[in-house]
């Protein structure tokens, strides 16, 4: 298995470039994973798809989220859910995918089947966000 | 499965070469061959099962679910590996549907105190045969004592098959609302028609339980075609390690059922007040699990379908058909149940001599038979009996052992002529 | 132990000995020699379980009781062999206190679904502490949503122990019939005052239950000395298989207690309108049992004892007090508890640093901890954080693997600095 | 092991000297085993220790009953009391006690645990008999 904490993991971990809940948003989705305390709010702002959150856990999923953030700017609700099903696949197989971009970090989690959803848990918390726009 | 398509199953499956797969086969027992004619009480286990527990054992263990490390990993993705073999050996539609218990025992007494006490109101009634295995009546009974709802008994016929007149009669009224019933007899070898049955409670609002313990081990099983909302099963039996069981119930079923057992692994979260539960199948199966044993069973469905059930069952029926020719014309022997449709279970009594003296006695010639109430004390009422000698039949019996059990009674019954 | 008994358990033992009976050591997790520090959570398997257990498949084995047959004969008296050996490794007065299930949450179940709804009255409450493993916790949860008991929690310390008057306030109405503890809490390494504790109870009319899961392990235990009601433990956390655990009861509280599960091998007779029980402690075990795991938790057993407990404490002792003094060095890790009394299992977090993280991490140097919330989520609450990285010792721990964690938490520390 | 199914044993089962209810006891004792549906009932005269029994079960259980009511034939109850452990102590170990007479026939019982019942279960009805008188 390879590593799951590349150093652009640890980067966004430490110096996050999205967290933070925004003045205004369309929407807010979460999600919460009571076994390790992980909890994660998404905020959404209808105009060119613009994603905030706030985020309390491990490296992997405050990493998931900000690279997250970075990856759907601009996007249309259905190629975010098109990137959501790519990213789940990335993660649970460990191929990269160059469409996905710096996501690709994350691959390194497929062998630990029990760390990725540390790293879907931000999707998953999106995905109910857009439901709600 | 008829003509053709048995003779390509049963040229395809030797016996000998199986019988090298299991070790114990070549134990002597009193200086003579061990004969083993009480796999339908537990199978011996082939070399690949024994294997795969070692192979945990000394290479990949620790506990399950949440340990975030390799060994833990490795560990949880062979446990629930077998979760989807399960699933695909009896066809359920999702891995999801299948729950990890001890054994059919404890798979009936999962239902009944879940289900049972949920679904069920006092005056609901629960319908079994005549010729239940105790696991699948006194859990019943606890229920109807503790919870109010009825226990009706649907009659067998002198064959040993569910008499459709009783059947019709005990859901008359309308108030069964599970029928809980044996896939096959584990004294008259019968089986059930499955199908039929499920029909039969599916058309009245009632549901359908079936206890495969011994009917999983000798032909292939479908869920969905059978249409069966509750199935288990022992891992034992099925040349599988003890400790494991399965039950299977469709998905809705499974959702609406509370716990059994509270624990860890079976929550979602957990506060004084109020603890949540987690989704099936993980709700059910509280504290660290079976973990070798279920790898265990694992291995042991890989080993049943690697040989095929349609040759199992093929080699069974020749045996069957072989025990039932011999037996049948030995003097003073009497084989009860002569269902149409059934499998190598045969349950005998001889004149002037007892089931238990019978067993003894061919346990000094190396031969292994049960005798007793075989855990079905009603149907021995039933049959007029208070105990019968049992010969069950595995892929590796051979019909030389047949001859050699026949032989043993003909001596048994010299000596008490 | 203290003194010159502790030098003289320390000489006879020698770790590197110990640590060939165990196959699994000499693994290698990423490239890197396998350091195993999560044994609380399940426990490595010695080759004399392994071979215990392949040695009935291999040579013995058949379903126990009532088998008329020499492998069934002979089986049978291993299982119950291992009865005794369970009796005498924790001083029971009689074999027949022993119940065999298939975990320490199944035997807290069985008493909280048999005792606990016989027993207690509605409005009668049942006292747990704050430091309880959910499956001492979620089944008194269980019980008195189904059944009208109260569960009221007995508070500890901040450095983790009991808090007596915390105690005296629950039983000061007289209410609590059950004071249902842990023996050695699995995140803070505490061990509770067991005597005390039963003293305590039976003054105020309540009976004890003490989860030994994790002390049974680590210390002799003496059911008779600490004269507690209910003990109970798993098995693969003692080195055994999985799927095995038992429950010890007063043989008088036993006698009282209806049936759990109903099924073979707990009725004494069935018919239709009524069974009555097996003696226990059959009652308790219905269908059939874990035999493989059974007779493999007696390997385990007769290996502990040929170490000897003396032994084994002392060495985990020298391992205890070498990590808290290695660990708590580090900066900006937090050990969590500092009970007076306490065993080989050590939780702590680190600044700035989940506990997943630093499980993973310390994965890929080889290094096996668990981390989350140890299946205590109220003592989280308790403690003020959401999860802890944990490490647990083992007969098989060293120094030097304790040294390996420390080093692996400091490269950790920088990662994240 | 030894076999349990010595002649005699075979012959007492067969041709019974102690079967059948008297027509006058003075006090009665059963055993019953569930399991195999073994019964017997045993029937005891006060004047000189005179007991019969009335047996449905396997043939340990009958021949053990007829060489019962042999051996207790006369006894005081003390006497008949340890001729009850000493049975029990021959089934469970195998080891003859030549005090025991024909009742040694039943010493091959010792390696069937689970037919040492059928054996005793005469002489626990014997002994609840006793009890009543
Ligand atoms: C203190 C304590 N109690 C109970 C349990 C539950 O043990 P098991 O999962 O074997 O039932 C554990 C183990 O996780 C434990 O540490
Ligand atoms: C028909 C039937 N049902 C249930 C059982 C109980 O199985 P287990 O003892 O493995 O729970 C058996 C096996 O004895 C059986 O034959």
């Amino acid at each position: 298995m390879s590593n799951p904490y590349q150093a652009l993991i640890v980067e966004r971990h430490k110096h996050p470039l999205h967290a933070g809940r925004p003045t205004q948003f369309d929407a807010q989705g979460q999600g919460a994973n009571p076994i390790c305390g992980d909890a994660v709010r998404v905020y959404v702002s209808r105009a060119g798809m613009d994603v905030h959150y706030e985020a309390e856990g491990c490296a992997i999923m405050n990493a998931s989220a900000d690279l997250m953030a970075d990856a759907v700017e601009g996007k249309t609700p259905e190629q975010v859910e098109r990137l959501h099903r790519d990213f789940e696949k990335l993660v649970t197989t460990g191929e990269e995918n160059h469409e996905l971009g710096e996501l690709n970090a994350l691959a390194g989690l497929a062998g630990y089947s029990s760390r990725i959803r540390c790293a879907t848990l931000p999707w998953s918390a999106l995905a109910e966000a857009l439901h709600h726009v | 499965m008829v003509g053709e398509a048995m003779s390509v199953a049963l040229e395809s499956f030797n016996v000998e070469a199986a019988r090298e797969d299991f070790p114990i086969l070549k134990e002597l027992v009193h200086g003579k061959k061990l004969v083993f004619l009480d796999s339908g009480a537990s199978a011996q286990k082939p070399r690949a099962v024994i294997d795969a527990m070692c192979h945990v054992m000394e290479a990949q263990y620790a506990n399950v679910h949440r340990g975030l490390h390799y060994m833990s990993e490795k560990t949880s993705d062979a446990y629930e590996a077998v979760r989807g073999k399960v699933a695909a050996f009896i066809n359920a539609a999702s891995q999801d549907e299948i729950v990890f218990t001890r054994n059919a025992t404890e798979s009936i007494n999962l239902i009944a105190y879940t289900w049972g006490r949920s679904a069920l109101k006092p005056g609901d009634a629960v319908a079994v045969s005549e010729m239940e295995h105790h696991a699948n009546l006194v859990p019943w009974q606890m229920l109807r004592d503790a919870h109010g709802t009825e226990l009706r008994i649907v009659k067998i016929t002198d064959s040993g098959e569910i008499d459709f007149d009783s059947l019709e009669q005990v859901f008359a009224d309308g108030k069964v609302k599970l029928l809980s019933i044996t896939h096959m007899s584990n004294v008259l070898g019968t089986y059930t028609p499955a199908e039929r049955l499920a029909k039969f409670a599916h058309e009245r609002g009632a549901k359908i339980l079936l206890d495969g313990s011994q009917a999983i081990v000798h032909r292939a099983v479908d869920v969905q075609a059978i249409d069966a909302d509750f199935y288990v099963f022992s891992g034992h039996k099925l040349y599988g390690p003890t400790g494991i069981g399965v039950l299977y119930a469709k998905r809705e079923i499974l959702e609406d059922m509370p716990p059994f057992m509270g624990g860890g692994d079976m929550i979602a979260s957990v506060t004084y007040e109020k603890s949540t539960w987690a989704k099936p199948p993980f709700r059910f199966e509280a504290g660290t699990p079976a973990i070798i044993e279920t790898i265990g069973l694992g291995a042991a469905i890989d080993y049943v379908n690697a040989i095929g059930l349609p040759a199992i069952a093929a080699h069974e029926r020749m045996l069957t058909e072989h025990a039932l020719a011999t037996l049948g014309n030995l003097e003073g022997l009497k084989i009860l149940g002569r269902a149409q449709d059934r499998g190598g279970v045969i349950s005998f009594v001889m004149d002037g001599v007892h089931a238990h003296d019978i067993a003894t006695l061919l346990d000094r010639q190396g031969i292994a038979v049960r005798a007793g109430h075989h855990c079905a004390e009603p149907l021995m009422g039933r049959l007029g009996v208070t105990s019968t000698a049992r010969a069950t039949f595995a892929l590796y019996t051979t019909l030389e052992e047949i001859d050699a059990l026949a032989k043993g009674l003909q001596r048994i019954r010299q000596i008490f002529a």
